[in-house]
């Protein structure tokens, strides 16, 4: 292994463990707060720089609950499987931490790579990305099973077959963007979009971005799809029996694929690092990129501060009688528009073909919605009024 | 016929307006308390400087807004505590409590309450702390308004066991310390257990007076009736 | 890394997935075990694509490709068929399942 | 040399996830041991310049195949994973000897005997190409592929539900 290897893999791995668990630490913080403001509360306001009373709006918050985290006592349930439980949580930050590699950020030292150790300049790197994150599925139900306790358990089966149930329409939504652009590479998908030529601006790319943002939420257990881990039904889910490091591990994994989830979403949709300004400081790039991450996070916080969870039956609804139709309608509708327009160039035929893939899909969308509306009725109560 | 999603929309406006209205209106802060700093110098030094008045926890530290509540305490009326408890040991919020954190023991023996009527009253009336949801059923259920919320928060402590047991002793707290603390609750509760009681005299005197009538009338009749034997002999 | 090692890598995993089908009891282990022979026959041609004269013809991938979902296809009709056994019988054990008669 | 090291490296771990696999008596660790397997083998893929097959191999395998036998694994055995029974079958002897046998005799001898090719020709990897040629001389594969995988799906759902229905029919009677 020459060295220029080994400074290329340092170069492309080692800002991406530095600036995304920061990062991570920024957002518990920006989350709790949030939440705390929808709520009509403060937040966390008292911790700040240690040893004097400067708050600093609670800053300090993050680096304080890593302390407690750390130091805390790690219990394993004497009916545990041992090494499954301290696997789980290793195994929920990997994938995380992988898929991180195929975003196409491009950082202002990349010039000083050979390219060959930059993940997402594989051939197939929208795939590996899904293969990838599929991996945490796994670690979930490690989690679970591992820990000899109903509630875990529940909270793993329950996550297993939410995460497998929303991977589909996931992926058929990005399949609608690597049929425009032609390919599965992130950085050709990137440069496709530069210019302002969003996909999210095009009326299929609009749909699926939806269906996409939707299903990522579901696919990070993210409220309101966080069935997995509903405090009020089964406790804390797959890591009720997890303290500690082990947990803090989890809760960073959860938040690592929440930044990359919403990393693809920008590759795929918005742009990626696309934005104004480029031509004086390209490496605005990696900052415009991070700002867009940083923007799907805050509406998925806000509608974590929003929306009560869904029911089970919901759930499963959600996934295979709307968000799956509808992504494979999305489909038909972006090649037929497609079609359409490299058959007649000019805006009247594409003012046409946009006015009604949009109309199409709302129509669609309406009548799935009346289609898969759950028909259970709300509970009858005997005795409790 | 409502647009799709039209109520996430809703929601998120709505949520949207108490993000921003809560850094323009204090008002909205009504379940905050709000911490000042002393200065150093002023600190208590030791455990033992906590002011440990009845009720006063860093009470010019901290300032309590009445709406908080956090965990139950027992009430007794002005007087010795266990000569004016209220609580009879009826059990009813021990049945009731979700968590199931209250326990407590009957005594065997009757006491004269504040109202000089003999009760039971409890032996033992443990809560677990680290049970304890603060979910306020208790007080809801309690037919003697025996037992309500205190706003106290500073329940650490350095045992995990016994430490969390909040033992009777240390439950009874007096309806005056009850009116500082929730001075809105304390009087509503009071004027409606004033009206209770004055409407249970009522009754009372009215059935008084009806048993009285009755004996007199029925008295009446017996003489009545002797006399008519009387006659008759 | 040379042909002949990854064909004997091939050789050797397709024995293990023998010989766990031939001697576990259990249908879902022996299921596994038949995964693991397709895997092994993957890897062969994949390797034999590799070290072909001509690359840019994909045979051994596409082939695989079609292995691959014909493997899934597989496991997903095996799965539901050892579902609906274990439904009728209250065993997956092979060694149970012995009989055609309705009992 | 990198390359040869993480060959070996793969392989050591392919057999060892296999073998495990195949001979635990906890059948979800066996999973598991299964997946470590798939994962070594997508490595050997990546190795051998197939990324596509490699990320196919993860998606498909590991991120569904295994899912789908820990899902058999919960509905058939006890949450536990542990086969409490005798795990091996009758006559076993056979089966190691069979396997042994097709290993030594059969499968070794005749790579051993074989003219086999020793260099690899430059090649850069393409999805495009990949789609292209799926796309012209096996788009009837393609299509047949598409019918079995439709025809699985529908077999899968009707034989897991079939019988339920069965025994809720035979419980009515």
């Amino acid at each position: 292994m020459s060295l220029e290897l080994i400074k290329d893999i340092l170069l492309a791995t080692v800002p991406l463990l530095v600036i995304f668990p920061s990062l991570f630490a920024f957002t518990t913080w920006m989350e709790r707060k949030a939440l705390a403001r929808i709520q009509n509360r403060i937040g966390p306001n008292k911790i700040g720089i240690p040893c004097t009373r400067i708050g600093l709006f609670g800053l300090g918050q993050p680096a304080a609950d890593g302390i407690k985290m750390i130091f805390k006592e790690d219990i394993v349930p004497r009916g545990a499987d041992k090494l499954f439980h301290l696997l789980a949580p290793i195994l929920a930050l990997i994938p995380a931490m992988l898929i991180l590699c195929f975003l196409p950020l491009e950082f202002p030292w990349g010039k000083f790579m050979s390219g060959q150790v930059q993940a997402f300049l594989l051939d197939s790197a929208v795939i590996f990305f899904f293969a990838i994150s599929g991996l945490a599925t796994l670690a979930i139900f490690m989690a679970g099973w591992a820990s000899r306790n109903k509630y875990s358990l529940l909270g793993g089966m329950r996550a297993v077959a939410q995460m497998v149930s929303y991977e589909i329409p996931l992926v058929l939504s990005a399949v609608v963007v690597v049929m425009m652009a032609g390919s599965l590479n992130a950085k050709e998908i990137a440069d496709v979009q530069t210019g302002f030529n969003w996909f999210v601006l095009t009326p299929w790319g609009l749909a699926a971005f939806i269906v996409f943002f939707v299903a990522a939420l579901a696919e990070t257990n993210r409220s309101p799809f966080d069935l997995p881990e509903a405090e009020s039904e089964i406790i804390a889910g797959y890591f009720t029996e997890y303290s500690g490091f082990k947990f803090a591990l989890f809760f960073l994994g959860e938040y690592i694929a929440m930044f990359a989830i919403s990393g693809l979403a920008v590759t795929l949709f918005l742009g990626a690092g696309d934005g104004p300004f480029l031509a004086v400081a390209p490496w605005l790039s990696v900052v415009w990129f991070i700002a867009k991450i940083f923007g799907l996070i805050a509406v998925m916080i806000w509608l974590r501060g929003t929306l009560p969870r869904l029911r089970v039956d919901q759930l499963m609804a959600f996934a295979w009688k709307f968000l799956l139709p509808l992504s494979i309608f999305n489909i038909l509708l972006a090649g037929m528009s497609h079609h359409v327009t490299v058959a007649y160039p000019g805006t009247t035929a594409q003012v046409v073909t946009w006015t009604v893939s949009l109309v199409g899909m709302y129509v669609m969308a309406k009548g799935l919605d009346k289609i898969s509306r759950s028909t259970a009725k709300p509970r009858e109560y005997l005795y409790a009024e | 016929m409502s647009i799709l999603g039209g109520g996430i929309f809703k929601g998120m406006a709505v949520t949207l307006r108490n993000f921003v209205g809560s850094y323009f209106s204090k008002e909205r802060f009504i379940t905050t308390n709000e911490y000042s700093w002393r200065p150093e110098s002023e600190l208590p030094q030791s455990i033992g400087d906590y002011p440990k008045e009845e009720g006063e926890q860093l009470s010019d530290t901290t300032t309590v807004n009445h709406y908080s509540r956090n965990f139950p305490m027992l009430l007794h009326d002005t007087g010795e505590p266990m000569d004016t408890i209220r609580c009879v040991a009826c059990q009813i919020c021990e049945r009731e409590c979700p968590p199931q954190c209250i326990y407590i023991e009957k005594s065997t023996e009757k006491k004269e309450n504040a109202d000089g009527k003999p009760q039971f009253y409890p032996a033992k009336f443990d809560i677990d702390v680290s049970v304890c949801m603060s979910c306020q059923i208790c007080v809801e259920v309690c037919p003697f308004d025996a037992i309500v919320m205190n706003s106290q928060f500073e329940l650490s402590t350095p045992d995990r066991f016994g430490g969390l047991l909040v033992r009777r002793d240390d439950l009874l707290k007096s309806n005056d310390y009850y009116h500082k603390i929730h001075p809105q609750e304390a009087a509503t509760r009071d004027e409606r257990m004033a009206a209770d009681k004055a409407a249970k005299e009522a009754k009372k005197k009215a059935a008084a007076e009806k048993a009285k009538a009755a004996a007199e009338a029925k008295a009446a009749a017996a003489e009545a009736a002797n006399e008519s034997k009387e006659d008759t002999e | 890394m040379t042909l002949e090692n990854c064909l004997i890598l091939g050789a050797v995993l397709f024995c293990i997935g023998l010989l766990g089908a031939l001697t576990r009891r259990n249908a879902v282990v022996v299921l596994f075990s038949i995964e693991i022979m397709l895997n092994a026959a993957n890897l062969n041609f994949i390797a034999f694509w590799r070290f072909s004269d001509n690359p840019a013809v994909l045979n051994g991938p596409l082939f695989t490709l079609f292995t691959i979902a014909v493997a899934a296809a597989e496991v997903a009709v095996g799965l539901a068929l050892v579902i609906a056994v274990y439904r009728h019988f209250k065993t997956v054990d092979l060694e149970q399942l012995d009989t055609l008669k309705e009992e | 040399m990198t390359q040869e090291i993480t060959f070996w490296v793969l392989a050591v771990i392919a057999v060892l996830g296999a073998l495990v696999a195949v001979r635990r008596r906890n059948l979800i660790h066996g999973v598991f041991a299964l997946m470590i397997f798939f994962a070594a083998l997508a490595g050997l893929f990546l190795l051998l310049l197939a990324e596509f097959i490699a990320a196919v191999q993860i998606l498909v395998y590991i991120g569904a195949v295994g899912i789908l036998l820990l899902f058999a694994i919960m509905l058939t055995e006890r949450v536990t994973g542990d086969d409490a029974r005798d795990i091996t079958s009758r006559g076993s002897f056979w089966g190691w000897v069979a396997a042994l046998a097709v290993l030594v005799f059969l499968l070794l001898p005749a790579i051993q005997s074989a003219d086999l090719p020793q260099t690899t020709e430059p090649y850069n990897p393409s999805v495009k190409a990949l789609g292209q040629q799926m796309m012209n001389p096996y788009v009837v594969t393609l299509e047949v592929l598409a019918l079995l995988l439709t025809a699985a799906l529908i077999g899968a759902v009707a034989a897991s539900q079939g019988g339920e229905k069965k025994k809720e029919d035979a419980d009515d009677a």
